[in-house]
């Protein structure tokens, strides 16, 4: 069952960092297959960019860009706009980090994910507690456990522990 | 002093819409580049004292000299980067989040 | 021992070359070919290699020094992109010529003008006839498995002919995928210590290299080089034998089929689309069409027998090709029509031109490609996937 | 005599405008200066680098200028050729420019360079100096200073960051006996646009080498890219030049330098030193001043 | 007033380029071109041609000055060789992909390693994916009216697109022959002043070039250039036909049969071999052997259906290549092939490599190609002149 | 102390013999005398030039070491290559040098010595003078003096003879912070031994510029070749000199000089100077010598 | 010190004779370079003072210094280019015609 | 009717300047169609070297080598080998620069062509003779009148006065 999955984010807020632990941890800790790229242009940072991921309990060889969704994941709710609705596949949703939950309907999940790591981290680093909010909405699409080993696998020791409790924070919100 | 006009996207219908070359005009401005920021830099018109540092020192050439007095900062274009603010001593500009504006 | 990570196509390229413990690496950065000689750096930086890097000051000397390195029987990775190819393209048939084991890795990447970093594949058509052995492959694992293969391929002494491994810019460059990193004795295992080849320069019996030959003699000299070319196929699919007995992992040989033993139209392809092209295939089975694939491996040496005995009784052939011979065609096109004449096939061609610039392929293209085939439909010379009319 | 330049008297007109480049960009910032100097006539090359990189995005041109991205090895060789052709087709005083980034410069495009700078013809180059390829991702280049870590020269293990020292790109287009050359930095901006306009009245081919920090590649906030290239200049780690009628001078002879330790640590890249590096980056330039005040003094 | 003159092909191009009234010369020595330029630099130092000449550092600056002053809308030639070609090679498709009228002779020669200084078509080969009109000549007569004729074919604004005109080393640029110099006044009403392309900068309305262009533009781009290029087969012949007029010489068009119509056997040839064939040919007719012969005038943009409709019903085609691309065959060959099995040719082909690294092509040697084609008998690819077995 | 070496004391072997040069030619002999510093263990590198030309006519090899032709550009990088490649393997000492010919050094190949000099590795380059392009047929490069007729800068009616200076590049070397850098010339053969023998020892990179008439080009009897680059030091229109330790001496301050008249009409490609020309030819090189004995006296 | 053997010119019979690469064995010297020689130099050992300068300065290596008094041409590789004559202040080497010996 | 001459030299001789004129003469002055071509190697001066001459009534489009000569020259007696034979033609001379006429045989003709450019030039340039002797030997190769105006429209006045009396004296020895 294959999952896609957009990322939007600005250059250099780590969308892509996020991308790659996702598939880290459905590729190495969940046994599954996953894939993360990103979008790259000539922009620099500040600029919107893209990441993506498919995972699936298959081999993955499909190499074609990503149209239609299975999550759409914004870092910044100034990225999210009224059109991608379109980009949506049936059932699929949209997270958005943001503090506005009037935001949130019937596609769209919000998460104040900024504002969760500048509690747990003091930065405004939002990557990691987007992630917790994935495997709470679905984790057929990456468990929590395996998050937490990839973010293992992945981080500095200095800073794992707190960004365990922010994963676990974020999972608990959903 | 704005001196561009902002073009359309092109369209293309056909190749033969598809430019010459690989060329396109100067100075032909399709996008704006304020998603990029997230602070703004705020003038407070009444401590500036015409230095002209944040309109030397702009990287993006956002802040336009109407007179020798009035610097104006065009949003559509300025980034953030808060060098103005940076740079001005009397303290004239100050760096607000976007989204506190 | 054997791990597995997560990584990209230029990260799995690092690792096997780091595993192959070349002596020298001369390389100059160009997107998206950076994040490969970023890791290699890493690793000399960090003592993780033992190795001579070189910070060229061009991609023109990053192949000279590789050529210098190389002369006097140093193992040479170095590794390049689009305008750096272009403009270290005067030392490939140099090191070819020379007979210099040299690998390379090739991201590939669309050529200016319009400039544009994304990946088509019109760099390594470029220096298709620069006497390079030219392979693609398909994944971050094949890349790096090619990188080690390829070492064994290029220094075998019948061979002793440069390997270019062509991976394609961002789709695989860019994308990280679960990846066996094996285990540094086994590979030592696999891929010993050079055999420093008896052309090459040394201290008991000094040698002249790269030397002038008139018209009396320089024929000769290309001949031979040409004809031990060929020879590459029989190599290469042993190499890729013991690779599965050491590795448990192979890759096969010059061309590979898929679903085609049976197929009535078939679809050539080089690269990593060829994995998009294996899931249209699917589905077009579970339609009942019998689609088939032919995935070109090597352009250079060009495996014609092969690809006529994957290709078989298909009756129609489309070849996909990510670049353009500007006032012709597609050159794989080219390559498999010139080669199909001669052994006399009969069906129909056609060219999808895809993919330039970056431009994405999609499964939707792809079935669009079948279903010309299969009706044997339209230009035989088509565009995907275009902005606007013709 | 010509008319000194300063924030209040430049052509309050933008040339370079709409750009992509990262905010708080130095390069960007000499650009846009330099363009203030020269106007809308002049013809612009730009290599492969950041600043043809975000310039020339189809459909987006930042450049009210004729502007021409050139092969990254070519910069000096383009701006000839236009300055040729301009000239052959009848065009009074045309004016033609490059400019390239470090990379784009002491590397890449020596070979181009030195060859116009022997051919003698009028054209104005201008190396925009942010010590590294940062268009690719933050890559050593000839002009990366010691002990900087780039992607190509990370602060490994076994090795500490970059290795060797900038190569004397000033002093090398002084070696060809060029018309002028010089030295600037975006922390002093006034002295680059005069230089900028030196550049335009000389006769032959001149020079301009400008250090434009680079927050992205350096790692430092965008709001002190300014700051750090003045502060570089008090520091003593780079220098205020010029080369004119054979003759070097110094435009700026600091009684003592500044502290170079905090310079350093404001910027990511030079984090990882170690004191005994710092004071070996101090010792270079001491023996870089004391010859430079020798022989130029 | 024209005039005669014994003349070997490189001053044949040097005087076409004075009549031409060139703004702008770009170009770096190397043999066997080098007495082009010289004639060229003389001409300059004499004052007998008003021109910028630019002494550059290396082929790679040339083409980079070329394409500053061809941006500019200045009249802009170059020449060079085999190494330079190559080391140049990143511009060529930069100042195609630009659609920059530059002309540029190639002195065909071999490509180190082994070096070698004579002449075969590899160089020319090496770059036939560049964007670039690839055009070869046979004598220094058509060399001469070719640079004329290139000029105007470049500069025509549904074409511009840069033309390399191929003289072949030695055999045409360093053999004296009797040469028509065409007077000042003919050429200058032949060929007036460059008219300035739009898409080039210029001061009224300042452009910007040799952009960028993401993956939502670039293919486009690169179709247009791709089919623009088919317009050089209505162009060129209908400018020959100009030519003719004003000259009283004609050239034809992209390729051109000689005795070919009921030929049994047809050999095709690419530059100054054609001649020698000739002469074989009419040897052979007179033995009653039906032999015919195909000249290919252009490589690109590639001339399939001027070929097909030459070779008609020959039983079976020969193709020299004065070039090899390793682990294949000769490029002409799979070009050609390519070409006929689209129009669906059913006789067999032959590919007959000679001549490389200026190896004597005789007229035996063509006999015995011909004799191939007449029995069918032999390798599909043949070496020719060898001095040793394979 | 390194023995100072002369004509008695140097290795009666010969490494380069049998080569195809024209009669008298004196790269030929640079090389010829470098080699019996160099020894018969130093790694050559050679590119198209006209000692590459000579030197590797299949099936005659005229050197008795490891050699090879580099692409034309590529004489340090491929120099740099070896030497890396050796030491790698785990030669101890390796010794690579390059020979490369004016156009190959100044022209075409400047980019790949300076960046193999920044790379700071020990290598020797040695760059025999002949003031053209001379393989190919006399043309004009980089380090063809003023005046001088070439094939591409004949005496012509409009513009006669080459009209611009010789690049300078040993200070261009020099700029480099190179470890070692000299002049010489093959009139002055045991102080170019000597400087061989110090580029040898030294740590890092060295480069050392020779001058060598060549008959062919220069159209002067063969005999006269070793004549003419003693007089042309003697007139000071060529120079003796080092760099080390970043600083430069001069090795011969001539008390007057020889008549630059003479010595220019024994060659053909002067022939045509006028008296003003012979002059200007004059006041370039006073001028020159003033600079060297005010900078480096 | 004459250092090297004149090697016979290869004969190819088959491909496989062809040298690998483009590598041929250092000082492999098959063809002399007599035939270019239009004077000869001529050495009157009675004059000679041993000053070593023909032998430094021959472009080809062509004198060789059999110990240190002995001086001798390989006239199978002099080319008659007169440096050593011109070189010799007694005048112990005279360039004589060919077709004069 | 075809002829096909080789000229030997040693490079700088001025073999193939010979061949330029007898090219100039036939084509340019006796309306007739001729090519000359050099060998060329990467020996030096004072290495052999060949020039080539095809001359006829029809146009040459001929390109490959001309192995068998109906005249070949040589600039100079130590060029000359008796290998050189085979490469002759049916009917066809060799015509050799030297004082020594007992050369001289039903193949071979000798001229002291060095002695006569001495006499009249002053130099020892000998292929204006040569040509002189080739247009006695073949007028049906090359006119003297043709070579005569070759000569005026090719040489600088300031030698053109001798070679004319040369060419006419080396003629007149056969
Ligand atoms: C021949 C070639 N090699 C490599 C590249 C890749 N490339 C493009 S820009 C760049 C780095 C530019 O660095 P610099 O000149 O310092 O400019 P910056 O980006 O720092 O402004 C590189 C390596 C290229 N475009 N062409
Ligand atoms: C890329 C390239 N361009 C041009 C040439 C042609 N070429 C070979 S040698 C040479 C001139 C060499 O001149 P120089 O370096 O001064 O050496 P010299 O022959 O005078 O010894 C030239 C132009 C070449 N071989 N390769
Ligand atoms: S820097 Fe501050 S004080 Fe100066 S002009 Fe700008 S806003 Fe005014
Ligand atoms: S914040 Fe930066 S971009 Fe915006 S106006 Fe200030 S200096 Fe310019
Ligand atoms: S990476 Fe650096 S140089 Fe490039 S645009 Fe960003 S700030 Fe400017
Ligand atoms: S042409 Fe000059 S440099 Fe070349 S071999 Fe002859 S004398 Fe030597
Ligand atoms: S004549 Fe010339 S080549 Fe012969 S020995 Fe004397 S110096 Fe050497
Ligand atoms: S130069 Fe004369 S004196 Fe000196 S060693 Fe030679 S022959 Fe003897
Ligand atoms: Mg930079
Ligand atoms: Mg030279």
């Amino acid at each position: 069952m294959l999952k896609e999955i957009r990322w939007h984010g600005r250059g250099g807020q780590g969308s892509f960092t996020g991308a790659k632990l996702l598939g880290t941890a459905a590729s190495l800790h969940d046994g599954r297959f996953a894939q993360a790229f990103p979008s790259f242009g000539p922009e620099r940072r500040g600029a919107p960019v893209l990441g993506f991921n498919r995972i699936s309990d298959n081999p993955i060889t499909d190499r074609s860009e990503i149209s239609l969704c299975d999550f759409i994941i914004f870092l910044d709710d100034t990225l999210w706009n009224e059109r991608y609705y379109d980009d949506l596949k049936k059932e699929a949703l949209i997270l958005i980090n943001t503090a506005d939950s009037s935001l949130a309907n019937e596609r769209i999940r919000t998460i104040d994910a900024t504002g969760l790591a500048l509690d747990v981290l003091g930065l405004p680093i939002a990557n990691t507690a987007m992630l917790g909010a994935l495997a709470a909405l679905s984790g057929e699409t990456v468990t929590r456990e395996a998050l937490v080993e990839a973010l293992k696998s992945s981080l500095k020791p200095s800073v794992l522990e707190k960004n365990l409790i922010l994963l676990e924070k974020a999972y608990e919100r959903f | 002093m704005k001196d561009f006009k902002m073009s359309p996207r092109p369209l293309w219908k056909s190749l033969s819409d598809v430019p010459m070359g690989s060329s396109c005009s100067s100075f032909h401005i399709c996008d704006t580049n304020a998603a990029w920021r997230v602070f703004r830099p705020v003038m407070d018109y009444s401590l500036c004292i015409g230095c002209h540092q944040c309109y030397l020192l702009c990287p993006d050439g956002a802040i336009h000299k109407e007179d020798a007095k009035v610097f104006r900062i065009d949003y559509d274009f300025c980034k953030g980067c808060g060098i103005c603010a940076n740079q001005c001593k009397p303290g004239a500009i100050s760096m607000v989040k976007e989204d506190q504006v | 021992m054997s791990e597995f990570a997560f990584l990209n196509g230029n990260e799995a390229v690092a690792w096997g070359v780091r595993l192959s413990r070349p002596h020298v690496i001369a390389a100059y950065p160009i997107t998206p070919q950076t994040k490969a000689v970023e890791k290699l750096s890493s690793f000399v930086q960090n003592g993780e290699m033992d190795c001579k890097y070189l910070h060229v000051e061009s991609e023109h000397s990053a192949m000279a020094c590789s050529i210098g390195s190389s002369s006097v029987g140093a193992r040479t990775f170095t590794a390049t992109s689009s305008q750096g190819l272009l403009y270290m393209s005067e030392g490939l048939p140099y090191a070819s010529g020379a007979r210099l084991p040299i690998v390379m890795m090739n991201a590939n990447r669309s050529i200016a003008t319009p400039w544009n970093i994304y990946g088509d594949q019109m760099d390594a058509m470029h220096v298709l006839n620069s006497g390079w052995v030219q392979l693609f492959v398909e994944d971050a694992q094949e890349a790096l498995d090619m990188v080690i293969q390829s070492f064994k391929l290029a220094e075998n002494h019948d061979i002793l002919t440069p390997v270019m491994i062509n991976v394609d810019g961002f789709v695989l460059t860019h994308t990280y995928e679960k990846v066996e990193i094996p285990g540094q004795e086994l590979v030592d295992s696999f891929l010993p210590a050079i055999e420093k080849a008896p052309h090459l320069m040394n201290d008991q019996d000094p040698m002249s290299l790269c030397i002038s030959a008139g018209n009396q003699h320089y024929m000769e000299f290309k001949i031979k080089q040409h004809r031990d070319m060929f020879k590459v196929f029989e190599q290469l699919e042993s190499i890729d034998r013991d690779f599965e007995k050491s590795f448990g992992r192979s890759h096969g040989g010059a061309a590979a089929g898929y679903r085609n033993e049976d197929a009535d139209v078939i679809l050539v392809t080089t690269g990593s689309v060829t994995g998009t092209a294996r899931v249209v295939v699917d589905s077009l089975r579970e339609q009942g069409i019998k689609a088939g694939l032919v995935k070109l491996r090597l352009l250079r040496p060009f495996p014609s027998d092969d690809l006529f005995e994957l290709i078989g009784k298909a009756g129609a052939v489309g070849i996909l090709d990510k670049n353009i011979s500007f006032g012709f065609e597609g050159t794989v096109y080219t390559n498999v029509n010139s080669s199909l004449l001669q052994k006399g096939y009969r069906g129909r061609t056609f060219n999808f031109i895809a993919g330039l610039g970056g431009r994405d392929i999609t499964k939707e293209n792809i079935e669009e490609m079948f279903s010309a085939l299969l009706e044997q439909k339209g230009e035989t010379v088509q565009y995907f996937n275009m902005g606007c009319a013709l | 005599m010509i008319k000194k330049l300063n924030a209040r008297n430049i052509d309050a007109k933008e040339c370079f405008y709409g750009h992509k480049a990262c905010g708080g960009c130095g390069e960007s910032l000499a650009l846009r200066l330099a363009l203030k100097v020269l106007g809308e006539e002049a013809y612009l090359s730009l290599p492969a680098g950041c600043m043809a990189a975000v310039s020339f995005i189809y459909p987006n041109m930042a450049f009210k200028n004729n502007a021409v991205i050139t092969p990254f090895a070519s910069t000096a060789a383009v701006a000839t050729g236009i300055a040729a052709g301009l000239e052959a087709l009848g065009k009074e005083a045309p004016l033609s420019v490059g400019f390239a980034g470090d990379g784009g410069t002491a590397d890449i495009g020596i070979q181009s360079l030195s060859g116009a700078i022997d051919r003698g013809e009028k054209f104005i180059y201008i190396c925009t100096d942010n010590e590294a390829y940062m268009n690719t991702g933050i890559q050593k280049s000839g002009l990366t200073p010691f002990g900087a870590a780039t992607t190509t020269t990370p602060a490994g293990k076994a090795i500490h960051g970059c290795v060797t020292e900038k190569k004397n790109m000033f002093e090398i287009a002084a070696a060809h006996g060029i018309s002028y050359a010089a030295t600037a930095s975006i922390g002093y901006p006034e002295d680059f646009l005069n230089k900028v306009q030196k550049a335009k009245e000389c006769d032959g081919p001149a020079y301009i080498h400008i250090y434009t920090p680079c927050p992205t590649g350096w790692g430092h906030g965008s709001e002190i890219t300014v700051d750090l290239a003045k502060e570089v200049v008090d520091t003593g780690l780079w220098f205020l030049a010029e080369y004119e009628n054979g003759e070097f001078r110094l435009n700026k002879k600091p009684e003592n330098f500044k502290p170079v330790a905090d310079h350093l640590k404001r910027q990511a890249r030079f984090r990882h030193l170690s004191e005994i590096e710092i004071t070996q980056i101090e010792e270079m330039r001491d023996r870089k001043w004391e010859k430079m005040l020798k022989n130029w003094g």
